[in-house]
């Protein structure tokens, strides 16, 4: 089921190059098919909500001369559908790297951030960033999730000292923290947001040992849209700057992403 | 116990779509494997030799590659030719991609169950003044069937539950709906879930492997005793 | 009426038919004769295009096939004008014994269900089989099977029967009987060609006899003739094993 | 749109490494369907009371569960169940972890031996019960008459969809990487996961089964020519 | 030797043997003739228990069974003291004529390869089948197949022999070397029952003949008595339809 905004006139419109000409191009967008609470979900209601979708809305409404016209489909479809050109762009909570700069065109500002850490047993005190994981086994990972990709990359860079991973099909958040719990593992690398949610139901005693990176997250399109790319950088942009994103970040994640890691540390509330 | 029965009837709602999916690309691959299967049995020339590449294709390739190549490729290559088609629905394509994978496999069993009929058969149904397809249809078709329930039975509920691999293209069908309830609750109710939706991919199979074993015993007594004396 | 022109068959490296010619006029009753595997069963074969002669023509009524240039219509052209009873009976085994009987009749000539009933089941009753009808193959004795087969060439009207061995699992007073529907047909002026080893039968029922071996026709001759004056010394000797018994009353 | 065809190459070396993880899962497997099967399949063809039923179960719920399920419950369920069981009797029975490659076997064997059961059961139907009689009127045993005379007619028709099944388990064996036993297919995941190549990863990884299974496809035919040779039944029974 | 008793078969409702007794002794050759349908071939069938009779003992030698208790051990002893010539032959589709022959020897009677094939090849010689060791029953011909299924059955050297109508497919010359051969066995005492619907086959052979009829024996007697001075109205009846033909010259 796809949905696509149709009412686009009353939105306010901003300084874009293009004056409000009559044409309305339609752009095909992909997104996951599998729930990503709370980047994007199926709601209760069988609706698409969450961070990245709300976001995406605000961008259709201030982009009068597009209109978005979404897809749900799998992971890999996603990617192989923007690269061969079916979808112009697609939006998933993607992170940034060279490989995947060189095969997607990534737009200039980013709409968001993942702030991930690392999730431990609650009596441990062990652990207190990555370095700490060196010899340590985290919980197994799926290769289509970009936190592995941050665990490939720093272990490219301590390849001396590597952190142990297994590889999986596909892993659920409750599993891996129930894997933590119970000792198999040392620990979880996830989005905070996610364990958060995902412990408010299991109550298993697991801490936030810390913040491993507030990584920002982006929007893929197609390699010939750089137009496109463009014009939703501009939009980002203002969106961040007129404090609507800032507002939404607060909404779903409970915290102003947009501010320093730092900062985002000192609102956040935790022991 | 209580979340099993509540994904039970969350996912209910797909079970049409799986069925009239899995239904449409075993119509589809049954025709496609009867043809596939009817020119490789007499060999003919050129096509026949194609025709075993495509199921050496269509067999030994991975579903997800196919379904891609399908779902990426087919619109492109049609728009070679002027065809237009990016504007059909997902599960149209996944249909059509089925149905061909589906047709390779299933020209493999309709060729067995042929080559497992006496010639004889077809001799006295000649003899009598038949066209071919007018043995294949009063003759030889009757009797491949009987042979060939078990196989087709094990050819249909693959299907159905390889037709899964349609939520990839954003079809959501039965596996896709548990995926989607699992991971809303990240993962929390998977076991749950997996056992609602085994359930009734089971009690399908089930049901349709009853139904075949009853039609089969019902013309299996004609066979009873088959040839037993002559 | 039938006529066969030089007809050749191999199998493999090994020539089964040699080159048989035959002429035969409408209603003659032809039976063949000869030794086990001297190619009276592939020469059956043969005439129905059931097994692709190498060379030689085939001809029936006004329809004549070239071995060498077959089209799919001449066969089944060819195929419409015979009937065949077969020496290993190949029943349809998914079909009763009516059934069996009625398939080429709706089938083939699209009879009416109803009509193709009734002539099927008077043809199991000439075969002594009316109470069989719902049988299965299966479930038939020999001699049994074989009676369908008969009745389900003869249903068909043909204007040429082959028989192959069309007594071989018949005992006596069947076969009496099978002669007499034979004889009964032949008067209607359907052509028919039987292969049997009963040389009795054979007499009773041919208006020529051909004597075959290792793929040649040896002799052929009204049966009066080959069974009592023969003219070649392998088919005395052929004939000789069984003639003696016969008390030459005919 | 164009492939990366050094990139695959470059990566086929990783590939090819897990090749023998993936052969060893197939033919174990499907070996031990194929026997596993051909029980069933006897059990079921001489209507054996009780035995029957129990195969006629297995085979429904072997075959009409979801494979992607069935792994998941054994692997990650039963130990689920074995704390649970070991908490309420008090003991250290169970084993609360299994070895991931004996799991996969044991389940792949299981899930093909259902299918495979059905093959064996249609083959067995194919070949006509005088051959049996014949056999046993020679004095031969059951087991005798099978093996010489039956099963060898059976295998005729069989082979094509023992093909099938094959080549279909052959790709199914990907579904161990759900249980953490890296394959052939996962391997290709694992490297278009951290760099987006999917397209190149998948057509590599097509090719790679492809050429793989080709080399077994062949053998099939090869061994359905023989056994078709040695019947030579096409033509049986003309007289 | 070999004694049935009181031997009962249905199929379905359908009883097609009605207590069947026969008492055969030591190379005794017994013909059963009979009308089609008449229970013969399942007469045979269930001597070596291929068919399940309902009722009745089969004792062959010192071997007894009670066909009500069935062990699958007694199944396998009495099926290895006797062997059978099928109706319609039965060859192993998957061996050769040879292997056909070997098969038995190899597997039953634990024979060495080199012996079996030198056994095997002697009597493919007797019944002329030599130059055909190496095809394959769906390239033999009729009267071709039915000889193997002959050589097979007496390859097992068994004390009894069950022949169905094992000249049916078979020239009069071949007719009169089977009966060479079976009499050349019967000398060395091998019992011996042939369903046949030759008579003169039946006369020239046995020692005795059974005439059968809708699943009871109507009458025994030694084929002299039986041929020439039947005791029932029915044998009458069924042996005269033939009988005329025969020159009395016995
Ligand atoms: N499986 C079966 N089910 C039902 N009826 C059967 C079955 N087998 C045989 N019969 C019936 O039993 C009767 C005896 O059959 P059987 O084969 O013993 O006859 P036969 O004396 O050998 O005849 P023939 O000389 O024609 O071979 C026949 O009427 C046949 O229809
Ligand atoms: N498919 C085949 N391949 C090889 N040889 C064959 C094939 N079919 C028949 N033959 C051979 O051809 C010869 C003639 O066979 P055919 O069946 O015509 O004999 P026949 O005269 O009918 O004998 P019978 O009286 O025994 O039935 C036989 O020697 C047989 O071995
Ligand atoms: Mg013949
Ligand atoms: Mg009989």
């Amino acid at each position: 089921g796809s949905s696509s905004n149709k009412d686009n006139g009353g939105a306010p419109s901003t300084g874009g190059g293009q004056p409000a000409a009559a044409k309305v191009t339609v752009l095909k967008v992909a997104r996951n098919a599998v729930p990503n609470p709370p980047f994007s979900y199926l709601n209760d209601k069988n609706v698409m909500d969450g961070y990245t979708v709300e976001y995406l809305k605000l961008l259709d409404e201030r982009l009068e001369e597009y209109k978005f016209e979404y897809e749900e489909i799998a992971r890999e479809a996603m990617l192989v559908g923007v690269e061969s050109g079916k979808y112009d762009f697609a939006a998933n909570f993607y992170y940034r790297n060279p490989e995947r700069e060189a095969k997607y065109l990534f737009s200039a500002v980013e709409y968001g951030y993942s702030l991930n850490s690392l999730i431990v047993k609650k009596d441990r005190d062990d652990i207190r960033s990555l370095d700490d994981m060196k010899g340590k086994k985290l919980t197994p990972m799926s290769p289509s999730t970009g936190l592995r990709t941050l665990v490939v990359d720093y272990n490219k860079k301590n390849a001396s000292n590597p952190i142990l991973v297994e590889d999986i099909d596909a892993v659920t958040d409750a599993e891996a923290v129930q894997w933590v719990a119970s000792g198999k593992y040392d620990a979880f690398l996830t989005n905070t947001t996610v364990f958060e949610n995902v412990n408010a139901q299991l109550k298993l005693p697991l801490k936030i040992a810390a913040y491993v990176t507030k990584e920002p997250i982006w929007v893929l399109f197609n390699k010939d849209k750089k137009d496109l790319a463009a014009r939703f950088d501009e939009a980002t942009k203002a969106l961040i700057d007129d404090g609507t994103l800032p507002a939404l970040s607060e909404k779903w994640f409970g915290v102003n992403m947009f501010k320093s890691l730092k900062d985002v540390n000192e609102q956040y509330k935790f022991k | 116990m209580a979340e099993v029965i509540d994904a039970f009837w969350k996912l209910l709602p797909k079970l049409p779509l799986t069925l009239s999916f899995t239904g449409l690309a075993l119509v589809g691959g049954t025709l496609l494997g009867f043809v596939l299967a009817l020119i490789r049995i007499f060999q003919i020339p050129v096509l026949s030799q194609l025709i075993v590449v495509y199921i050496s294709f269509m067999r030994c390739t991975p579903g997800i590659v196919q379904l891609f190549l399908i779902f990426y490729g087919l619109p492109k290559l049609l728009l070679q030719v002027g065809i237009h088609i990016n504007s059909w629905s997902n599960f149209t394509f996944a249909v059509i991609a089925f149905g061909l994978h589906c047709g390779a496999v299933m020209s493999e069993v309709i060729r067995s169950a042929y080559l497992a009929i006496p010639k004889s058969q077809y001799e006295a149904a000649s003899a009598v003044g038949m066209s071919y397809f007018q043995s294949l249809r009063r003759i030889i078709i009757p009797q491949m069937l009987r042979i060939a329930t078990p196989v087709i039975g094990n050819n249909a509920i693959s299907i159905f539950k390889e037709s899964s691999l349609v939520f990839t293209v954003g079809v959501v069908d039965l596996m896709g709906q548990a995926q989607i309830l699992t991971q809303r609750k990240y993962g929390i109710t998977l076991i749950e879930t997996y056992l609602a939706v085994s359930f009734i991919y089971w009690f399908f199979s089930m049901i349709f492997g009853r139904l075949l074993t009853f039609y089969q015993n019902r013309t299996e007594r004609k066979y009873k005793i088959m040839a037993r004396r002559a | 009426m039938l006529q066969l022109d030089n007809i050749h068959k191999k199998f493999g490296s090994e020539e089964v038919l040699k080159g048989i010619s035959l002429q035969v006029n409408r209603g003659d009753v032809i039976s063949i004769l000869g030794p086990s595997g001297s190619g009276k069963t592939t020469l059956l074969r043969c005439i129905n295009l059931l097994e692709r002669p190498h060379k030689g023509t085939i001809t029936i009524s006004d329809l004549s096939v070239d071995a060498e240039k077959l089209s799919r219509k001449d066969i089944l052209k060819l195929r419409r004008k015979t009937a065949m009873v077969f020496q290993s009976y190949n029943l349809f085994a998914n079909k009763n014994t009516l059934e069996n009987v009625m398939e080429g009749l709706i089938v083939v000539k699209k009879m009416k269900r109803a009509e193709a009933k009734a002539k099927s089941l008077a043809l199991l009753e000439k075969v002594g089989l009316a109470n069989k009808a719902d049988h299965y193959p299966s479930q038939l004795s020999g001699g049994q099977q074989q009676r369908v087969g008969i009745a389900r060439a003869l249903a068909l009207d043909p204007e040429v029967i082959l028989f192959d061995e069309p007594t071989s699992a018949l005992d006596p007073e069947l076969v009496g009987e099978v002669l007499d529907v034979i004889k009964h047909i032949a008067q209607e002026g359907v052509t028919m060609i039987i292969v049997t080893h009963e040389l009795s039968f054979a007499r009773d029922i041919s208006t020529q006899v051909v004597f075959m071996e290792k793929g040649n026709i040896v002799e052929q001759a009204t049966p009066k003739q080959l069974f009592f004056n023969p003219q070649q010394q392998r088919t005395k000797e052929f004939i000789s094993s069984r003639i003696s018994e016969w008390s030459y009353d005919i | 749109m164009l492939l990366d065809w050094d990139y695959m190459l470059s990566k086929l070396p990783l590939i090819i490494e897990a090749i023998p993880r993936t052969l060893l899962l197939v033919l174990v497997s499907a070996f031990i369907g194929f026997i596993f099967g051909f029980l069933l399949a006897i059990v079921r063809s001489y209507k054996i009371p009780v035995l029957s039923q129990l195969a006629t179960a297995y085979i429904s719920i072997f075959r009409g569960v979801p494979l992607l399920v069935q792994m998941y419950l054994v692997y990650f369920g039963l130990p689920h169940l074995f704390v649970y069981v070991n908490e309420a009797f008090a003991i250290t029975f169970f084993p609360a972890e299994f070895n991931k490659m004996f799991i996969a076997l044991l389940i792949f064997s299981l899930y093909t031996a259902a299918y495979q059961a059905e093959v064996w059961y249609s083959a067995l139907r194919a070949v006509d019960y005088n051959q049996m009689e014949a056999a046993l009127s020679v004095g031969m045993t059951l087991p005798q008459a099978l093996i010489r005379i039956f099963i060898p007619q059976a295998l005729v028709s069989a082979i094509p969809n023992f093909a099938n099944l094959f080549i279909a388990l052959f790709k199914q064996t990907s579904l161990a990487f759900t249980i953490k036993v890296v394959d052939i297919m996962a391997v290709a995941k694992m490297e278009a996961g951290s760099t987006y190549r999917y397209l190149e990863m998948y057509v590599l990884i097509a090719i790679v089964y492809w050429v793989l299974i080709l080399a077994f496809e062949r053998a099939f035919v090869f061994l359905e020519k023989y056994f078709s040779n040695q019947k030579k039944h096409r033509a049986v029974s003309r007289g």
